[in-house]
């Protein structure tokens, strides 16, 4: 397996990016349930914004750049909650790569999930348990603190069950209640659908991961 | 889905352009998503910034003209404009007197128009805002911080656009829009869902004998769905709403019926005459009207009513502005014996 | 179906009482379907007297006010109105400088119109009549008196209003309205059908992915039937349709784009767009241009696109006009450079 | 059987009424193929309004008092190219029945439906063949006209089979291509459906000769 670098990262990304907007329609169809019906959109234009981007950062760029550069896209072209939401995020994470040049232990990427969740919570107030993108996010970050004491896991490994996990978070939203965002308007009718920015992140994340391992996403 | 429209992802910009095309008698360009007054910043003037997600029009970019809005961020369908296009909006429309950012309480909305004040804020330039929250069946009334905006921008944007017409100060401005707000209560009910363009769908399902009440502006579902009743019965139920919210009664008001996008006039009218049957029965004044869609959902059938309780300020604004929009226009009161 | 109203054979009546109860600063009833100017007759001025059936306002009753018409009669959902309320308007309208009566070319008005001249006349009333036919899609060129009259009234209405206005002779605004009319094209299409409440199922039906060309504003279908396209198709069959009919190249026109009811201002903004690059690439000089719902077929998706060439005289008139009426105003072109 | 005064006249005419109400939705549906599908609501419209005439006329009206109070109805309620074509029919109605105390021979339904008929081309210029209410009412009196030699009929049963003539016309009106109103706009398209206008008419005499011959109407 290759190190984790930037070249990667943006492969990584792109590979994100295509999950997401494969996915456009069922993330619009969670979000109509309680929402209003268009998380998949606006995820779908931050995706073709990040790949524009991404495309277009010179060769080898560095990981922070790569990040960078995504936050930058979702700043400028999405709007909405999810805009600004992303924005931070990925500009945290920017911040934590910054000095690295490579992304390869679980640690680094424990500090870079800490660092967006910090990020989303900070832009938006939520916090666990609201039903909202972070209850995909920090699970995953949970394993991965978790795992990173273990030595018979490689990252790429870890990274993929990190995946997994969020995938398996998100699902889980479906009991929660909403306190954020417009799902929140519904009060206990916003119980039985999984949270839409929860599932986008987790699809995120695990098709990063598979392609990171050199896996097939879809 | 049947539009008229081309890739759903080229929506927004090119009815932007169509809409800067259109409109280029009263408005300019500032930015890809952004417009302001042909003759922006008005020297001395108050800027008035308003913005939100696109398929609401004429809310909120029709409202830039004289008497309303100085300058305005387009967002992409049902999405708050990024804090970009709030930003080159208000550059625009700052003409060193202070800005009034002024939207509906959205938590995107809020996100990024927090963004842009914060931006705009450490260039100097005075910012200050009104979050509009007039839809009593989103919160509860101990909770109305957590009301969102709907259609009752319109009547509070002619008190705010009036005052700072007239040159007052920035905190004066504040101070009516605020106060419009507090005096200002609405609430729907919807026929029929809409269908996001890029998704292609209807936002929700409802049956053919079922409407939902207390629905917002986006095409999400409402606070509860009931049968589909005659409309007297209907404007019944959401006259008290709005009654027991605010005690209109004996009140001077400012009034709105408002389409959501695809209930005919014809509907609305039959909507209003049960209104001002109410409203004649309550003692409640109504000395500005207006029927028509203002604040939509693309083509979701289904209105809103609107009440603003006028003082004698907020009724000297209203019935003496005159407003010439985008796509609103409207003469004083006495236009029409003075002729 | 699903509408906001009552019983659907008392909508008219009500609808009626609620556009007179919201218009009252404009208007004044005339009788049970009638309605004129507040301060009609005007002494001096020629009445134009305008009506249709009920389901497309802002026509007709909407135009009533300062700068259009003087006097409207309401028929039933897309049923002219009887000769009676038409006589009415007239009576209300008629100040001595003579009436024109100007409507859509359909069999109902035309009929009732006439009943109501004939009458008018036995009483000394001098009445002049236009009958709007713009339509290009409705008949062949040869059979141009044929053609039915959509939204192209109007601009048409808005060259005759203000020559009226200018205090010229009933044989002036004859002329003149005459000549905006023949020089006045109009195509349009749609997407969805309607459904008119008494009967409650929609007029025709049409697949998801079929759509009417050529169709009026009354349900009713269209001369042919084609797959939905992209709106940049659309646009240019129906810019094909109109100058190929009248060659509009290097001219000065007015413009609107029209929607029918369901389909949301987004939707034209992007038709706009087209038109506008079309205008552009055909040197066409859009002198006034107007995008909304106008004439409207209550909530059927759609829209037209109508072209006015402009003479200097025209071109005068509609752009120095000044508009007050029920449901929609102007100001003139110079409004915003003199503020 | 008794004799066709203005009393029995009003009686089956206000049957008249009802079958056309109950018919509304057929009307719209049939006029809704080629034209705007209004027609079962404008003689709705037309047939309410006559009966509330009807009903406040006073007790042993005349005949032709019958037929100018329901030409007044649609006069002022209607509207539409339906409106003033029965306004005018019904007054050319009443023109003939104004001498008559009773309608008791073919011979002067005959005269009632050729100025009922003339009054008609007079209003909208149309003529037979044209698809029309014409299509159904000329066979009507054709019908009357032959049946007014032969000795052999009642009035009644005549006019049961000039409203069955009628039906059976307007059915045939299916064929035709319409050439007036809203339906010659289709052209070719117009045929394949018969004419609303017809339909209702032959409706409306079908059930007034059933009224008159002592016959359920339905
Ligand atoms: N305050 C918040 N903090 C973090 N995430 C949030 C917050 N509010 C909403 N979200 C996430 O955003 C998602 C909805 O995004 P989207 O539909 O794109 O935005 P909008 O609600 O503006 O239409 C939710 O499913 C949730 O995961
Ligand atoms: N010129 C005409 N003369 C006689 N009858 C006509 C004429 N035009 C239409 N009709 C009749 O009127 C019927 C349509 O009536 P209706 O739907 O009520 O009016 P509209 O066409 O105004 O909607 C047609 O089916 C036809 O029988
Ligand atoms: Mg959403
Ligand atoms: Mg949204
Ligand atoms: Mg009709
Ligand atoms: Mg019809």
């Amino acid at each position: 397996m290759p190190v984790i670098e930037g070249e990667q990262l943006r492969t990584a990304l792109l590979a994100g990016c295509r999950v997401i907007e494969n996915h456009k329609d069922r993330l619009c169809a969670i979000d109509g349930e309680t929402g209003d019906g268009d998380h998949g959109i606006s995820m779908t234009i931050g995706a073709r914004a990040i790949a524009r981007a991404l495309k277009s950062l010179p060769a080898k760029p560095s990981p922070g750049e790569v990040f960078q550069a995504a936050s930058d896209a979702f700043a400028d072209d999405v709007g909405a909650t999810i805009g600004p939401i992303y924005e931070s995020a990925f500009a945290a994470a920017a911040g934590v790569a910054a000095q690295q040049n490579s992304l390869d232990s679980c640690r680094i990427w424990v500090d870079i999930l800490h660092a967006m969740g910090d990020a989303i919570s900070q832009a938006g107030g939520a916090k666990r348990g609201d039903k909202t993108l972070l209850d995909a996010l920090l699970p995953a970050a949970d394993y991965l603190a978790s795992a990173s004491n273990r030595q018979d896991l490689s990252i790429h490994t870890a990274l993929l069950e990190a995946g997994s996990t969020a995938l398996a978070a998100a699902e889980a939203t479906r009991d929660m209640v909403a306190s954020k965002g417009r799902a929140s308007r519904l009060g206990a009718r916003s119980a039985g659908h999984p949270d839409a920015g929860a599932t986008s992140f987790a699809l995120l994340l695990d098709a990063m991961a598979r392609s990171l391992a050199g896996k097939a996403t879809g | 889905m049947k539009k008229l429209i081309n890739d759903p992802f080229d929506m927004v910009e090119e009815l932007v352009d169509g809409f800067i095309a259109a409109n280029s008698r009263i408005i300019r360009r500032t930015g890809r998503r952004s417009i302001a007054r042909i003759d922006a910043p008005v020297p001395g003037k108050v800027g008035i910034v308003v913005g939100g997600g696109s398929g609401h029009l004429p809310a909120f970019a029709g409202y830039v003209g004289r008497g309303m809005a100085d300058a305005a961020a387009f967002g992409n369908i049902f999405a708050s404009p990024p804090a970009k296009p709030i930003i080159e909006a208000s550059l625009a429309a700052h003409s060193g007197a202070g800005l009034l950012y002024t939207y509906g309480n959205y938590q995107g909305d809020c996100i990024n128009f927090d963004r842009a004040m914060t931006h705009c804020r450490t260039l100097g330039i005075q910012v200050e805002k009104v979050v509009l929250n007039d839809d009593v069946l989103s919160a509860p009334r101990h909770e109305a911080e957590k009301r969102r905006g709907i259609a009752g921008l319109f009547l509070v944007w002619h008190v705010a656009g009036a005052k700072a017409e007239r040159m007052a100060s920035l905190a004066e401005v504040l101070a009516v829009t605020q106060k419009a707000n507090a005096n200002t209560r609405s609430a729907g009910i919807g026929l029929t869902s809409c269908t996001v363009p890029a998704y292609g769908q209807p936002t929700f399902s409802i049956a053919d004998d079922e409407i939902e009440i207390g629905l917002g502006i986006h095409g999400e579902p409402g606070i509860r769905r009931t049968h589909l009743k005659p409309a007297n019965a209907l404007v019944d139920e959401i006259m008290d709403a709005l009654c027991a919210d605010l005690d209109f009664a004996g009140e001077d008001v400012a009034l709105l019926v408002n389409g959501l996008g695809g209930t005919p006039l014809e509907e609305l009218y039959v909507v209003y005459q049960r209104v001002q049957t109410i409203c004649k029965a309550k003692n409640i004044s109504i000395r500005f009207s207006h029927v028509g869609e203002q604040v939509t959902a693309l083509e979701m059938a289904g209105a809103s009513i609107s009440l603003m309780r006028l003082d004698s300020e907020m009724h000297d604004l209203i019935s003496r502005s005159e407003i010439d929009t985008c796509l609103y226009r409207k003469l004083q009161d006495t236009a029409y014996a003075s002729h």
